[in-house]
């Protein structure tokens, strides 16, 4: 098996997934020559071509809209947003058509679209290029959300979400895109979206995470373990909508107490559903608060980087909150 | 031809067949525009009779939507409509019977299972894409089909509507370019109505023809009387014509009246002067074709009692079919959010 | 005090604040001589003339930029959206742009807008005039919203927003502005926005609601205590951001029981977060899981009356819930 | 007046004073530019040299900024510019000192208190609207502002900027249409480099010139050589003046050059290539203007000299200022959410 970086992961993904199959193409601004200005995209014009790899005019709703009028005459779009925080101006294509296409015909029509975009914060992106917006999404019935971290889970999502018939926003953590290093087994291999993965199997207490924090997760489970042999189980969510209810509250029954981390902000975050499902689903196993630690209550992460740590949540602030839970 | 008189303004009504039309199409065109007519007319009756909930008109649009109709190929291209457009989808095969059930949110309703209001159309089996409420989203979803449709080296072209109202959104400017950028086989129909609901066309915008935005995307742009459906009909033609030679788009306005309110949810006299409607029924696009086509001897009024019979029985049988349907079930509500 | 309905108590406060203060202006689709669709500005032009009340284009992401710039220039817009289901295009002017202008310039800007807009369904207004979106929204720091459903607190809201320094969205319950009438206080009165209010003490579990869901708790809060003598206490939201976390948790302390109702979906809808914020909050207080009811996971309400009653949840559904509560 | 060669096509800069400018408004309008470039440049080094993480240019814009900035008066009028607008938020009175806070992400940086990246001007104290980094969100913003200072019965114009690139959003073409059936007093500038990111024009429109868009807005629409302070001056004051005077809006579209890349984490060889750079360096307009006031015998050798050395001592007073300056307290963080 190859060990990649994310972004190469995805990239190759692209490559493999566009051979196989002409109904595929590449969309987005500077996605051509460029190659996306992280890279991602880079060489997919030489080898497939303008038809199939499109430079759009900077307009995003175009980018989702044109993607699926595509969908609906047979093709398999993958459009790129920029950067997380500059889908907003397609939102009503995004919410309001592709996810509701399915439904609004009766099943008559629906819309394999996926959505490619960048996220997340730690680069000094500041406002407007670090925004965790996942939550914005999860909420609507009708689309999935998918936030591979580990390069072998986002080429096996990427697989499944290209071929799913219904539209996925597939979310990359561009801080994790060159950091993080991984294997990735050949041959075609998908990741089922809608289950999370048991990162690490613990008894005590239960960290559901996902993104860049998973990594800060880990960290804090194990000093904590180490500091005081505790036995930590973290969980990567990796599809954000539909939630994994099996995997999450199996955990949760094992461990009784739950610490949940996200970049995000907090209020409304994606962790609120999770713990709310714990609170409404597997509340006589609770021996303790849900807890969260996520981004403050800030519109975005600030550039200036006193302020862009004092914004990112990390395995120090985790550390603290699983002391204080397990003070319960 | 003949000069038709609509108080003071002339306009003509062709009724002589251009390129691809001969008199029989004609009479067929003047059946579309009746059928639509009086569907549409029923669908308030049951509206007024508490059995709808919802009704939105193409009253004063036919002309311009069966004309337009006239010029794709049903078989092969796609049409993505809005609201107004039962013209439009009667030609690309929707039918009586189906069209009520959606009026009526019946079971087996196949524009969206009785999930949306009436005049949301959609039919994958006719090549009508579905469409939401939110205005001029689908010139976008047109754009997409064609660079599919182009991608696929298909013969297909892609005819989207929207008021002119909804060329007011982001979405529309966006689409335009995006088209033209890539030459792409599709046309946009501007049903221009004056209206926006109660915002007449010059709180909506600076310019008279909505035609005139085309220049500005790198596109042929037409203002046609859509009151007369040859006319409508030539310039639509031709546009198809091009878009199917790889020529891309084309932007075409087709003035036309709303006869009625907005909607049956509306009352138009807060806003608009009884003189104002009274003037615009005048120019009644079936009372024109109507005349036009008996003074060239296209049809005689035996014909036209016979058309209007056979319609009327049509939708009758329609009303009854829709009414005896049942409502859906109501565990139908959580089908068909996710396909996997 | 005299007795209003909703929609005439928020016409009045409309009426009464652009007569005290001529930097409000109302701008939005057919609020002019149509008086709305709803008719909630119906007059409004022929007292304040064209240009405090202005018809715009069907745009409504230039209906919310347009208010902020006229807000950056001294102005208090007092925008429409005409359905809460076609707010989507004015996404990236709210989020990116109205949330964001007092953090991004470290103070130096606000942005003073009120975006009132109808939503909610019951209405046969189908998958698109039925929304229930708060909770794209609530997660915005920087962005207030408020959901008053009684005359009294919208209009008092209503001027609260309008003389509030930031942004706030201001929902109407579309079926409410005829249905719902109550006294309303004459001379100003306002209600400060992110206090919620207690419509009825009780001891043994708590309803936590807003807009027209507030009816059917009570009325299930009622019918529960006819036939059982359990005391139910039902909060009403009323702002859904910020929280308020005071009135929410001192509740929960004296129930230790909590059922969260919402017409929205479940789903990452205002509800998760009250649900989160008790389960890290007030755990000890708990006796029993915090139970949701709430629209179901379907992209939105359908047309066909049996479908709409069987998506709407009802004193019925929130009464099962409560008698499941009962049980733990 | 001067003939500038650049490879063959006859590029004229005017060195001569039109209406309301003198021969030392050009000099100072010369010092502008060079103050703009000389700043960004520094910028560029302190980036390349670690010290600042990002750096987005005005290089090649100068002349079109300067010139249409020369037309309005930074006290009473707005300024809603976008991130490559240097030399024109100098003229507005944003000091190097406080521009180079920005660009370090110190305490006391006047346009976001170390929020923003730099070039995301701002500060009321100098009638410059706070801006974001999603493109064209401002020129609602100012149409927003136009509409209030009509309102408010003000003399103020509100110009705006933005690139070829966001004129591609919706939110343009909404502004655009909402300040032109209001006749409201703003002015749209587009600064056309031909490329967003690394996106050429021919694939961002199908149109040669922007402000052929202008047409379909009812609004007068203008061209203009950016390279040319002076002519784009003439076309802004005649924007302006008819702002002021109640005419309405104009769409102005200056042609200019990008000279670097699209920003300091962009590298355009992969999608640029070098001749045509070269030939685009060859219209530097800081060079061009330049030459042309030293042939007027406006600008001598000397006083080019004198005045780089006094911006070059105020450009490195900037830089040692915000290198002593501390980073903004971990604190700060939370304040500045709401306002009550
Ligand atoms: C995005 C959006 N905003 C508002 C509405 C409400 N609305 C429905 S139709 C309409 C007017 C449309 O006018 P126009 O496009 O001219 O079409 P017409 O009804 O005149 O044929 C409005 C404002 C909507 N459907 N979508
Ligand atoms: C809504 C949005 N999408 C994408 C981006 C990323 N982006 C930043 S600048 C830029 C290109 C802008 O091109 P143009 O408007 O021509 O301005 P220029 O940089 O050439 O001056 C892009 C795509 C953005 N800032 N906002
Ligand atoms: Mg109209
Ligand atoms: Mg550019």
């Amino acid at each position: 098996m190859a060990t990649k970086l994310l972004i190469d992961a995805i990239r190759d993904t692209l490559f493999e997934e566009m051979r196989g199959d002409d109904r595929i193409i590449v969309l987005g601004e500077d996605v051509g020559k460029r190659g996306g200005v992280f890279r991602v995209t880079a060489g997919l014009i030489d080898e497939f071509g303008e038809e199939r790899v499109i430079d759009t005019p900077l307009a995003e709703s175009s980018i989702v809209g044109v993607a699926i009028g595509a969908a609906l005459h047979g093709l398999l779009p993958v459009a790129e947003i920029q950067f997380f925080d500059f889908i907003h101006p397609a939102m009503d294509q995004i919410m309001n058509e592709a996810a509701k296409i399915r439904y609004r015909s009766g099943g008559d029509f629906d819309c394999p679209i996926v959505i490619r975009t960048p996220y997340g914060g730690g680069v000094h992106g500041a406002l407007y290029h670090s925004q965790s917006l996942e939550s914005a999404f999860t909420r609507e019935p009708g689309l999935k959300v998918v936030a591979p971290v580990n390069p072998a889970d986002a080429a096996g999502l990427l697989r499944s979400a290209i071929h799913d018939p219904d539209p996925v926003l597939f979310l990359e953590h561009k801080k994790a895109y060159r950091l993080i290093r991984d294997e990735v087994p050949e041959n075609g291999h998908t990741v089922p979206i809608g289950k999370a993965k048991v990162v690490k199997e613990g008894s005590d207490v239960t960290i559901i995470s996902y993104g860049m924090m998973l990594y800060e997760s880990l960290a804090a489970a194990n000093a904590l373990e180490e500091k005081d042999g505790s036995s930590v189980e973290v969980i990567d969510l990796r599809t954000l909508r539909p939630l994994d209810k099996e995997t999450i509250l199996a955990s949760v029954a094992k461990t009784g107490k739950v610490l949940i981390v996200h970049e995000a902000n907090k209020v409304g975050g994606v962790g609120a559903e999770v713990a709310a499902l714990i609170a409404e689903e597997a509340f006589p196993y609770l021996d303790g608060p849900i807890m969260r630690v996520a981004g403050p209550e800030v519109p975005a992460m600030p550039f200036s980087p006193p302020l862009e740590q004092a914004y990112l949540p990390n395995a120090e602030k985790i550390g603290a909150a699983l002391e204080q839970l397990a003070a319960f | 031809m003949k000069q038709f008189d609509s108080g003071g303004v002339g306009i003509e009504t062709r009724a002589t067949a251009p390129k691809g039309l001969t008199e029989s199409d004609l009479v067929r065109m003047y059946e579309y525009m009746v059928l639509a007519r009086s569907l549409d007319e029923r669908m308030w009756l049951l509206n007024r009779a508490g059995q709808a909930p919802f009704v939105i008109s193409c009253q004063g649009h036919e002309a311009a939507q069966v004309g337009a109709a006239f010029s794709l190929q049903p078989e092969k291209d796609v049409l993505v409509p809005y609201y107004r457009d039962l013209g439009m989808v009667l030609y690309f095969g929707l039918t009586p019977r189906e069209l009520m059930l959606s009026l009526l949110a019946r079971k087996g309703d196949p524009t969206s299972a009785g999930r949306q209001m009436p005049g949301h159309y959609g039919s994958r089996k006719h090549n009508v894409i579905t469409g939401s409420s939110p205005v001029a989203t689908q010139v976008l979803h047109a754009t997409g089909i064609a660079l599919a449709a182009k991608y696929r080296r298909e013969d297909t072209v892609a005819w989207t509507c929207v008021g002119e109202g909804g060329t007011s959104q982001g979405d529309f400017h966006e689409a335009l370019n995006f088209a033209s950028i890539h030459r792409l086989p599709v046309v946009f129909f501007v049903e221009n109505n004056g209206y926006a609901i109660s915002v007449p066309q010059r709180k909506q915008m600076a310019i008279e023809n909505v035609a005139d935005r085309a220049a500005g995307y790198g596109m042929p742009g037409v203002t046609v009387d859509g009151g007369d459906p040859v006319a409508v009909y030539t310039v639509a033609r031709e546009a198809v014509d091009r878009a199917r030679a790889g020529g891309g788009p084309t932007l075409i306005e087709a003035k036309v009246q709303r006869l009625t309110a907005h909607s049956s949810d509306d009352d138009d006299r807060t806003y608009r002067d009884p003189e104002e409607l009274k003037a615009e029924r005048a120019q009644d696009p079936i009372v024109r074709f109507r005349a036009a086509l008996m003074e060239q001897g296209v049809l005689t009024e035996a014909q036209d009692a016979d058309i209007r019979a056979r319609i009327k029985a049509q939708i009758d049988d329609a009303t009854e079919f829709a009414e005896q349907a049942p409502y859906p079930d109501p565990a139908e509500l959580m089908l068909h959010v996710y396909g996997s």
